[in-house]
């Protein structure tokens, strides 16, 4: 009966072969065979599959038509001749935009990069990402993408406008004029290096400029040990952690390893029962803010001030006196006592890009003996290279007529910078101004050529994130367009005649071969680019000593500021960060991890200040003149603060991204030099109007429900269970009318810790780009339409001015009694004999039913043909222009595409599971622990999602469904979900 | 047979068989009234914007509706259930009250029975446009394919198929076994030629032979007693969509025979509703007389009752359950964002129909037409509570949304009432709206100059 | 006579209950359920008469008088009732009387289930049924005297007060007295569900007695159609009672959650033969019995059909009460249960009786009688 | 009916049923009586027989749910067993709603078809329609003649009981 069940599944799942068939191909050749047969295939039914094929076919046409050719690029895990279409190969690289580093692994099938993934070579990341590295992804295949060079807004050749560069450079290099090259914060050698011979031949200066500055915090450590740097921090040898609106899980530096480093000590998973302890203090509520275990409401103005005092009550503990009392405006004392308690093993950090606040926390962390231990500058960070002042002199010295020529590379000034009309008037006089853009954007139209860079997924690169850590980045597909990687244009304009690969390579071998203990560089390279990564060891060499004199006056000039003024504070968002992502869909689409808005930026008000000003949700507001913007009333927030995301409000970017919400870099002003994100001398203007906000979670309460449990580790350590004794009283209950189906060979599960969940949306916008989840645009989400298939609810508890924050991560629980496949009339929807919970598209009717009956409600339905996969033409809904053969280059060819009028929803990643187990026939062997894993889980920085077969009890799975903390969502109802969550622990012990 | 004199005529005037055919045959013949042209028009504009709605709903998609991935059904399967509910007066009439042996039936069942056909069409339409793949909806039939693959009998909504079109059928020739002796009438009077051989196709060659008659009689009552239960069937099945679920509010044991009694409930508003009018415009208020009206408001009475009975232990039985989700349900639907449909709902259900425990109130023709309207709001109300309100809070509020119907919903329940009226108005045009040889039969016994000989 | 014997059979029950050392849960249990089950016949002779009465129909007219009789076993169950409750039935009956032992939900429960609400709701209930069975039958006997029809009307106008008033009270006692027995679990249709058994088990009770009083050589007039009619009652309302008892059983069987399924589960594993007997007694035997056209007419088949009917019933009762009164390890069918029913059906026989020697058997004087007399049925 | 026969019609369903007793006591060959509406106690009166449509119903109805019954669990337990929510393969309780909805569709239309295919009525049906007001108000007899001359006598019979318009169809 077994195979007569799946009898009509067997013509397209490959794992059924002849038993005689011994070919060494095996089935890759079956695979082949299928692909042929597909491709003649050419019934109704399977239209979808095809024109996802014909998209391949069309990809590898764009691709051919390049004249580029990718030379001896190294697949990470399958060689060269072992190339099987259908097959994914994959590409060790790095992804790196000024702002977030991650090395990766990009998965590409039949030449086309689909997905993006960690690089689990790397000791930093470990294979953990975050939203903007999964969706970067979706960058390559960007429709407002430039195309071609363009000379004075026109297109042009290569050849033409190399030669007009050249010729204006020799020019300007003959009148003894000044160069400059403004770009991000470079973190490759070797580019640093090109730019270097650049400015050689050309003399002139590079300047940096990095949009979220940590200027002030370089120059606190030049004040402190002597050298501008900025130290590695690490998060997961700290016991208490107190930050200062350091936004270290989601904005601050290199956020991907600090959630790492960050989970690895808050995990209860591994019997032991201890987890660091985490405060936090800000105004505007954070994501790392909300996963804090206590989040102490402070007001911007008033951090100086009690950062002083902090070091004041510390100095005391540490018996160092002489200084004078110092009032807090918040309670600092336990604070103190708790971090003293813990010396040697606590972390303070702050985020301000304030210099004297900073030099306080490096006297605190100095006092804590953070040095050494917490704290290591030996090994130091690369990212945010950027001297805010040299920035502010370059546009003065522009204004001022004395540049001659400007290469604007990475960079988007005209419309980030704070006072980008100086920027742009101060452009105009610069004679030769090249732009280097990969995307669309406001700077470029302003520059003379237009020189487009290579998507990084097509370059040739390399990076050093940290002394002593390295990765390489490679092409994963033929240049998509006529663009050619900055780098080389400054190598063409040097007239160097070395490609930039082999520059890298020569730079290796020079600079980084003798580091490593290969016998010969060829070997060194080739695993090196194969496994992206490349670790050294290497340290700085040079001793710092600290010197606490200037902390010390720094505390003395500490003074608080005025906390009854209004704050504004802006920052940088998970999704579009700042801006560079903006035209992104599935970044736009992405719902704010606190506020679970999407499509837009928008004031944050606390209750209290609402209420007072008589503001209701949604009511338009201006504030510091950066135009009319609604306001959303956010429980948490500090009474005075208010706050608003940068990135948004872009005028020259593709379809998605323009006009959507309103510049917020406007209110950035340079205070003692250092960019100031927060400013004080706002008014809050009403305006009277309306504007709706599209969230995906408009309740926020749980109602008192059991849906998130938690307990304190207090609690928890006497008694495991604590938080969630309902469930005992539940299982108890748990009687059936009819026996449980047996499930014999793999049952699959998943289990969630809540306790390692930060609610960073790298899983959302894993799963989407995984299993082609279109993008619906703000209309349809302000419908409550969106098609995520995993969402991350969030709910607040207690206090609405100072609520604790639990998330919860949903995905289908793939319940064995599914109340949604009973319901189904076509059969649509059934059990695996896994144990999934599966939908047959092609079966479905869109009857709804389904969702309706889903207690869980991860049910989506195709409302409209948002990816036009309908039959009749004309009806797409595709506002973020989703569907154009470009961007269709992103899909995944091995899941289907949903028609109009059918539901779909999460399949445990069902194609990842069947290729494991194909790949584990071919290799005749079993199936292991931790073979399948789902995109989200993948994508997971904090490993908080767990996925394996139930039924193999040594399985990492099957240990957490025997952790005391395992729940499985409204379980009461006997829907024996396959999902399971663990309880969220937070550190209450002082 | 023996009528004890104490009861009400249930034909009023001096009339002999004669008479009655004539007067039942009258609004069939003629050019029809400016009124009934009037009628046609305005149920016709209301239907060509239902036929723009449908346009729009399959073009375009489901998208065009209000709906969101929390409520999943809205405005499409409210008024599916409602106008199922309004399909089973026609039935009940013909069949449980015959097994009841209510003699006042006989002048309403005709137009009751039509109204129910074509109120089923109405209905029909609802589950095949909300479907997301319409063009796909055969799917939902268990018919031999290359995959094997059936349907899933486990599924309510295939139940409704099965229930839903086994009801129109039944319906169907139940009603249509009934008319053959009134169109061989209609044959007989016929004074065209056309007309003549029309009816005569119609009416299957009806001569009105006792035998004939005897079989007829037996074929009737047979039916009657399959459809009784099949009444209770189709609303207990539509209640199936509903109460076989996890949804708190939608899964309540009570719902079947509830549902029944709503449907009756509402199905006789939509009756009374109709007749008022009919028996007034058509000129056969010697036939449908007030106490015609009054026994409708009886069962009016009887069913709002139970209905309202219904809503209560539900309100209790959510509280007395402990279960807290339960307990939100009905929280949320008397003091939620929904609380105003709920109690639109009450005050038509369960308030205004108890005005009809006053005989003055049940008596008066324009306090039970208002009344009846009344009754047809609400029993709409009613399932637009259980429908949106169940679902728009649930289990995980992060999850909770609001709904609210686009125009293009407008369009497809305005569109079925325009087609139901166009229908009824043909209807009463082509067929005789009273059983004419069912009054005849009980013409002296229930007579208004009963003669009180009987036979036997 | 023989109802005085069944009477003493039932008190040899009784006293073996005891002396058999059998448990007070199981004795409690068997009493109540007897009170119960023949106070709703009492209510349901009442509901014969009332509903017919409002639907003013005509042929159930000659055996009118027997529901009115039943209706007298209402205050002599009520008291037999409040005797076993008092006596302390109450604390084996019901869970949530023990008020120290109550987990979360019961403790919800607490502002309905307690004693004092308890025992209000039950003398309202018996107020109104004694009251209303009062006016009624004084009502009807005023009708038959003089026949004005302003009695008619009277008659109706109460009728409509008691249906109304049953309607309410069937149900909420249904809860009170039977549901609450499984204190955690809940089921909307529940009241629905016990009246439609009562319903049908009251019609065949009046069937079979007047089946009785004409062998003993009353009631003449009923005939062959009225037969034929509390047939179909019969018969419709078994399948009435089955549709109710499959949508319950189908809707929790369907969405299997445990708070419903406790019910059900405890049912089909420890009293499975009871579970299934019940619905065959209760269903299957009357639909098939009774299908055949010319089946209703035969005394034969009817007048066992109607004992079936009885006994299928007190089955049914016994699968709602002990599982939770009782449980399945003490629960059983003895000489207890049956020869206690026989004591009630004793008891409840001679109040009839007594009740149908107070007034003429037939309401000669009924503005319906004539109809009744020449009613004859076709199908 | 290619037999010789007279009719003649009454204007009342009371003078027609004293007419046919009457008739048929004189050994009258009554071939059929037509009515504008099922008189009560005619049936009994001309001697039918009870009809067995109830049987055609009741045996259409056991076929229907028999059908309803077993293809469903044919499909659920061999065509093509689905593991949906959990449930049972052979799951009794979600068959019945399709079991009764066919015993019912069966049942109705089998008796529906037997009656009309019996009586030879249907769309188009070719009968003799002996007096237009036969579906309006008069009530008409058939009388067989059965031999030559005996035609006579039928009409003297057919006007002592008040008979009206007494045709022979020659």
């Amino acid at each position: 009966m077994e195979q007569k069940y799946f009898r009509s599944l067997e013509e397209l799942k490959l794992d059924v072969r002849p038993e005689t068939d011994n070919k060494p191909l095996g089935d890759r050749q079956f695979i082949f065979e299928m692909q042929q047969e597909l491709k003649k295939s050419t019934t109704a039914s399977r239209r979808d599959f095809l024109k996802v094929f014909g998209f391949t076919v069309a990809s590898a046409a764009i691709a051919s038509s390049c004249e580029q050719p990718v030379r001896k690029a190294i697949p990470l895990l399958i060689q060269p001749d072992e190339i099987v279409p259908g097959k994914a190969s994959y590409y060790a690289s790095t992804f790196f935009d000024g702002i977030d580093y991650c090395p990766v692994v990009v998965k590409v099938r039949d030449g086309r990069p689909i997905k993006i993934e960690g690089n689990k070579a790397s000791s930093l990341t470990q294979g953990g990402t975050n939203a903007r590295t999964q969706a970067a992804v979706l960058g390559l295949y960007d429709n407002s993408r430039y195309r071609q060079p363009q000379a004075a807004g026109k297109a042009s050749s290569w050849e033409e406008v190399d030669q007009a560069i050249i010729s204006q450079l020799n020019a300007i290099k003959a009148k003894g004029g000044k160069v400059v090259v403004l770009s991000g914060t470079i973190i490759s050698p070797s580019t640093k290096a090109v730019i270097n011979d650049f400015l050689t031949q050309y003399p002139g200066e590079h300047i940096t400029y990095d949009v979220l500055s940590a200027s002030a915090m370089r120059h606190a450590n030049k004040l402190s040990f002597g050298k501008a740097f900025i130290p590695a921090y690490h998060f997961d040898k700290a016991d208490v952690i107190v930050s200062f609106d350091a936004d270290f899980l989601g904005s601050w530096l290199t956020p991907v390893e600090f959630t790492k480093q960050y989970s690895k000590n808050r995990k209860l998973t591994s019997g032991e029962k201890k987890m660091s302890r985490h405060i936090h203090l800000e105004g505007a509520m954070s994501v790392t803010g909300t996963n804090a275990d206590k989040r102490i409401q402070l007001h911007p103005a008033q951090e100086k001030q009690t950062v002083a005092a902090l070091y004041y009550e510390l100095q005391n503990l540490a018996g160092e006196s002489g200084t004078k009392q110092i009032e807090s405006p918040v309670d600092v004392k336990a604070i103190a006592k708790e971090l003293y308690s813990k010396k040697a093993k606590a972390l303070v950090v702050a985020g301000t890009n304030d210099a004297e606040t900073q030099l306080m926390i490096n006297g605190i962390n100095q006092l804590l003996q953070s040095y050494g231990n917490t704290i290591d500058t030996s090994i130091q960070l690369n990212i945010r290279q950027a001297d805010d002042e040299k920035v502010q002199q370059l546009v003065a010295d522009m204004n001022a007529g004395k540049i001659d020529a400007v290469f604007l590379y990475d960079v988007n000034p005209a419309y980030d910078y704070p006072e980008k009309d100086k920027f742009v008037s101060g452009l105009a006089k610069v004679g030769l101004k090249v732009a280097m853009p990969v995307v669309e954007e406001e700077t470029a139209p302003l520059a003379d050529f237009i020189c487009p860079d290579h998507h990084f997924l097509e370059s040739w690169n390399d990076a050093q994130i940290k002394t002593g850590y390295y990765s390489l980045a490679q092409p994963a597909i033929r240049p998509i367009f006529k663009t050619r990687q900055a780098q080389q244009s400054f190598l063409v304009w040097i007239g160097s005649n070395l490609d930039f690969r082999s520059y890298i390579k020569q730079y290796w071998e020079s600079n980084l071969f003798a580091q490593s203990d290969n016998l010969t560089f060829t070997g060194f390279w080739n695993s090196k680019l194969h496994d992206g990564v490349f670790e050294s060891g290497q340290k700085e060499t040079e001793v710092l000593t600290f010197d606490s004199n200037a902390a010390l006056q720094a505390q003395q000039n500490a003074k608080s500021g005025n906390a009854d003024q209004m704050a504004l504070v802006v920052y940088a968002n998970v999704a579009v960060g700042t801006g560079k992502h903006a035209n992104n869909p599935w970044l736009q689409e992405l719902p704010d991890p606190v506020s679970k808005a999407c499509w837009d930026n928008y004031v944050s008000v606390s209750p209290k200040l609402a209420s007072e000003l008589g503001l209701k949700e949604f009511d338009t507001v201006n504030v510091g003149n950066i135009g009319e913007l609604p306001i959303l009333i956010q429980p948490g927030q500090e009474y005075k603060t208010l706050s608003v995301a940068l990135g948004y409000g872009r005028e020259k970017a593709g379809v998605p991204a323009t006009g959507v919400g309103k510049n917020a870099f406007t209110q950035i002003s340079f205070a003692s030099g250092h960019m100031q994100y927060v400013r004080y001398d706002v008014s809050l203007e009403k305006l009277g109007g309306n504007y709706e906000v599209a969230r995906t979670q408009t309740h926020h309460s749980m109602e008192g429900r059991a849906i998130v449990r938690n307990t304190t580790l207090e609690d928890y350590k006497q008694n495991p269970i604590s938080g969630n004794e309902i469930r005992e009283e539940i299982k108890k209950h748990l009687k059936t009318l009819y026996p449980k189906h047996q499930y014999d060979g793999f049952h699959w599960g998943m289990a969630i810790d809540l306790n390692s969940c930060t609610g960073c949306n790298a899983c959302v916008v894993a799963c989407s780009a995984e299993n082609n989840v279109p993008v619906v645009g703000k209309e349809q989400v302000l419908m409550a339409r969106e098609m995520h298939w995993i969402r991350i609810d969030r709910y607040y508890k207690g206090d609405e001015h100072n609520p604790d924050v639990v998330r919860q991560p949903v995905t289908c629980q793939h319940c064995d009694n599914a109340p949604c496949e009973n319901v189904c009339p076509v059969a649509a929807t059934t059990h695996s004999n896994e144990g999934l919970n599966q939908m047959a598209y092609n079966r479905c009717i869109g009857t709804r039913y389904c969702n309706n009956n889903c207690p869980y409600k991860v049910r989506r339905f195709n409302f409209y043909d948002y990816n036009g996969a309908d039959a009749m033409k004309g009806n797409e809904m595709d506002p973020a222009e989703m569907t154009t053969d470009l961007r269709r280059l992103v899909l995944n060819p091995d899941v289907t595409i949903r028609a109009k009028g059918v539901i779909e929803k999460c399949s445990f990643c069902v194609q990842r599971i069947q290729e494991k187990k194909l790949e584990a026939k071919t290799e005749n062997r079993q199936l292991r622990d931790g073979d399948v894993v789902p995109a989200c889980a993948q994508a997971c920085p904090s490993e908080a999602i767990v996925f394996g077969n139930l039924n193999d009890k040594d399985s990492k799975i099957a240990r957490y469904y025997k952790d005391e903390r395992n729940y499985h969502l409204l379980e009461e109802l006997h829907t024996l979900p396959s999902v399971g969550y663990l309880t969220k622990v937070k550190n209450t012990t002082v | 047979m023996y009528v004890s004199p104490i009861r009400e005529p249930l034909i009023r005037g001096e009339k002999n068989y004669g008479q009655v055919t004539k007067d039942i045959l009258a609004p069939m013949a003629g050019k029809p009234s400016k009124y009934w042209y009037l009628g046609i028009t305005l149920a016709g504009i209301a239907a060509l914007f239902g036929a723009w709605a449908t346009y729009q709903t399959i073009y375009y998609g489901i998208g065009t509706w209000g709906l969101n991935k929390t409520v999943g059904w809205g405005w499409g399967i409210t008024n599916f259930v409602w106008w199922v509910g309004i399909g089973h007066a026609g039935t009940f009439i013909s069949a449980i009250l015959l097994l009841f042996r209510q003699k006042w039936r006989t002048s309403i069942n005709r137009s009751a029975e039509a109204m129910t056909l074509i109120a089923i069409a109405c209905a029909g339409f609802f589950p095949l446009i909300h479907m997301g793949r319409l063009l796909l909806g055969f799917f939902i039939f268990p018919y031999p394919n290359t995959r094997a693959l059936w349907v899933n009998f486990n599924s309510p909504l295939l139940w409704d198929v099965f229930a839903i079109s086994t009801y129109f059928a039944v319906s169907l020739i139940f009603w249509y076994v009934g008319l053959i002796p009134d169109l061989g009438t209609v044959r007989d009077k016929a004074k065209t030629k056309i007309r003549k051989a029309i009816y005569s196709f119609l009416s299957f060659g009806w001569t009105g032979s006792a035998r004939h008659w005897s079989r007829h009689e037996t074929v009737s009552l047979i039916l009657a007693g399959l459809a009784a239960p099949l009444v209770l069937s189709v609303h207990t099945i539509v209640s199936f969509d509903f109460a076989t679920s996890v949804i708190p509010g939608w899964h309540t044991t009570i719902f079947p025979p509830y549902f029944v009694s709503g449907a009756v409930f509402s199905g006789f508003a939509m009756v009374l509703t109709l007749l008022i009018v009919a028996r007034k415009a058509l000129n056969l208020e010697e036939y449908i007389t007030v106490t015609h009206i009054e026994s409708m408001n009886k069962v009016i009475i009887l069913t709002g009752s139970i209905v309202g009975i219904a809503y209560i232990t539900e309100f209790f039985m959510a509280w007395y359950s402990g279960v807290e989700y339960e307990q939100y349900a009905f929280m949320n639907r008397a003091f939620g964002p929904y609380a105003w449909a709920y109690w639109i709902m009450m005050t038509c259900n369960v308030v205004t129909p108890q005005l009809f425990w006053f005989k003055k109130i049940r008596t008066s023709l324009v306090a039970t037409f208002i009344i009846s309207i009344f009754v047809n709001i609400g029993m709409w109300f009613e399932r637009f509570v259980i429908v949106v309100t169940s679902l728009h809070r649930d289990f995980l509020p992060s999850s909770w949304t609001m709904y609210s119907p686009s125009l293009v919903e407008v369009g497809l329940y305005v569109g079925t009432i325009g087609l139901f009226f166009t229908l009824f108005l043909l209807f009463i045009r082509v067929f005789p709206v009273i059983a004419i040889a069912e009054v005849k039969s009980v013409l002296k016994s229930s007579g208004d100059h009963k003669k009180t000989a009987h036979h036997e | 006579m023989a109802g005085i014997a069944m009477v003493a059979i039932g008190l040899v029950a009784l006293v073996y209950g005891w002396i058999a050392g059998l448990e007070a849960d199981r004795i409690y249990a068997n009493l109540h359920l007897n009170s119960f089950y023949f106070v709703s016949l009492g209510l349901i002779g009442l509901f014969f008469v009332a509903v017919h009465s409002i639907a003013e129909s005509g042929w159930q007219v000659s055996m009118q008088r027997v529901g009115e009789a039943m209706s007298l076993f209402i205050p002599v169950g009520g008291i037999l009732m409040l005797i076993i409750f008092l006596s302390g039935g109450m604390s084996h009956l019901f869970e949530w009387t023990h008020e120290d032992h109550l987990d979360h939900i019961l403790l919800k429960k607490v502002p309905y289930l307690n004693q004092p609400f308890f025992y209000v709701r039950f003398f309202v209930f018996f107020a109104g049924w004694v009251l209303l069975a009062w006016l009624i039958r004084k009502t009807s006997r005023q009708l038959d005297m003089n026949g004005d029809i302003q009695y008619f009307h009277r008659l109706r106008k109460y009728s409509a007060f008691y249906v109304v008033f049953l309607a309410i009270t069937s149900v909420v006692s249904s809860w009170d007295w039977l549901m609450s027995i499984d204190a955690h679990w809940f089921s909307t249709l529940y009241g629905w569900y016990v009246f439609s058994s009562m319903l049908v088990t009251g019609f065949s009770m009046i069937l079979i007695f007047v089946f009785v009083l004409q062998r003993m050589g009353y009631l003449k007039q009923v005939n062959d159609e009225h037969i034929h009619d509390m047939g179909k009652y019969m018969f419709g309302l078994s399948i009435f009672w089955a549709y109710l008892w499959f949508s319950q059983y189908m809707l929790i069987w369907y969405a299997n959650i445990p708070e419903e399924t406790i019910y059900f589960y405890e049912r089909l594993k420890y009293f499975d033969t009871v579970f299934y007997l019940n619905l065959i007694v209760n269903f299957a035997i009357p639909f098939l019995l009774l299908m055949p056209r010319n089946a209703k007419r035969v005394y034969w088949i009817v007048i066992p059909v109607a004992a079936i009917i009885f006994i299928g019933h007190w089955l049914d009762l016994y699968q709602l009460i002990m599982p939770g009164a009782v449980g399945h390890e003490a629960a059983g069918i003895g000489f207890l249960e049956i020869g206690l029913t026989i004591g009630f059906l004793g008891l409840f026989m001679l109040v009839t009786f007594w009740g149908l020697s107070k007034a003429p058997l037939v309401p000669k004087n009924h503005p319906f009688y004539e109809e009744s007399l020449h009613y004859h049925t076709n199908y | 009916m290619n037999k010789d026969y007279i009719t003649a019609y009454y204007n009342d369903e009371d003078e027609l049923l004293k007419a046919v007793r009457q008739l048929k006591e004189k050994g009258l060959e009554i071939l059929d009586v037509l009515t504008p509406f099922p008189v009560h106690g005619l049936d009994k009166v001309l001697g039918m027989r009870r009809s067995r449509l109830t049987r055609v119903a009741f045996w259409g109805g056991a076929v229907g749910a028999a059908v309803g019954f077993f293809f469903q669990a044919w499909v659920f337990t061999e065509g093509y067993p689905l593991n949906f929510g959990g449930k049972p393969f052979f799951a009794v309780p979600s068959f019945m709603p399709v079991t009764f909805e066919l015993a019912v569709l069966f049942a109705a239309f089998s008796m529906v078809f037997a009656f009309l295919i019996y009586f030879k009525l249907g769309p188009g049906a070719k009968t003799v329609i002996h007096d237009e007001r036969i579906t309006d108000d008069r009530f008409l007899v058939v009388v067989g003649i059965r031999k030559e001359g005996n035609q006579q006598e039928i009409e003297q019979a057919l006007k002592e009981t008040g008979a009206e318009g007494i045709k022979h169809n020659a």
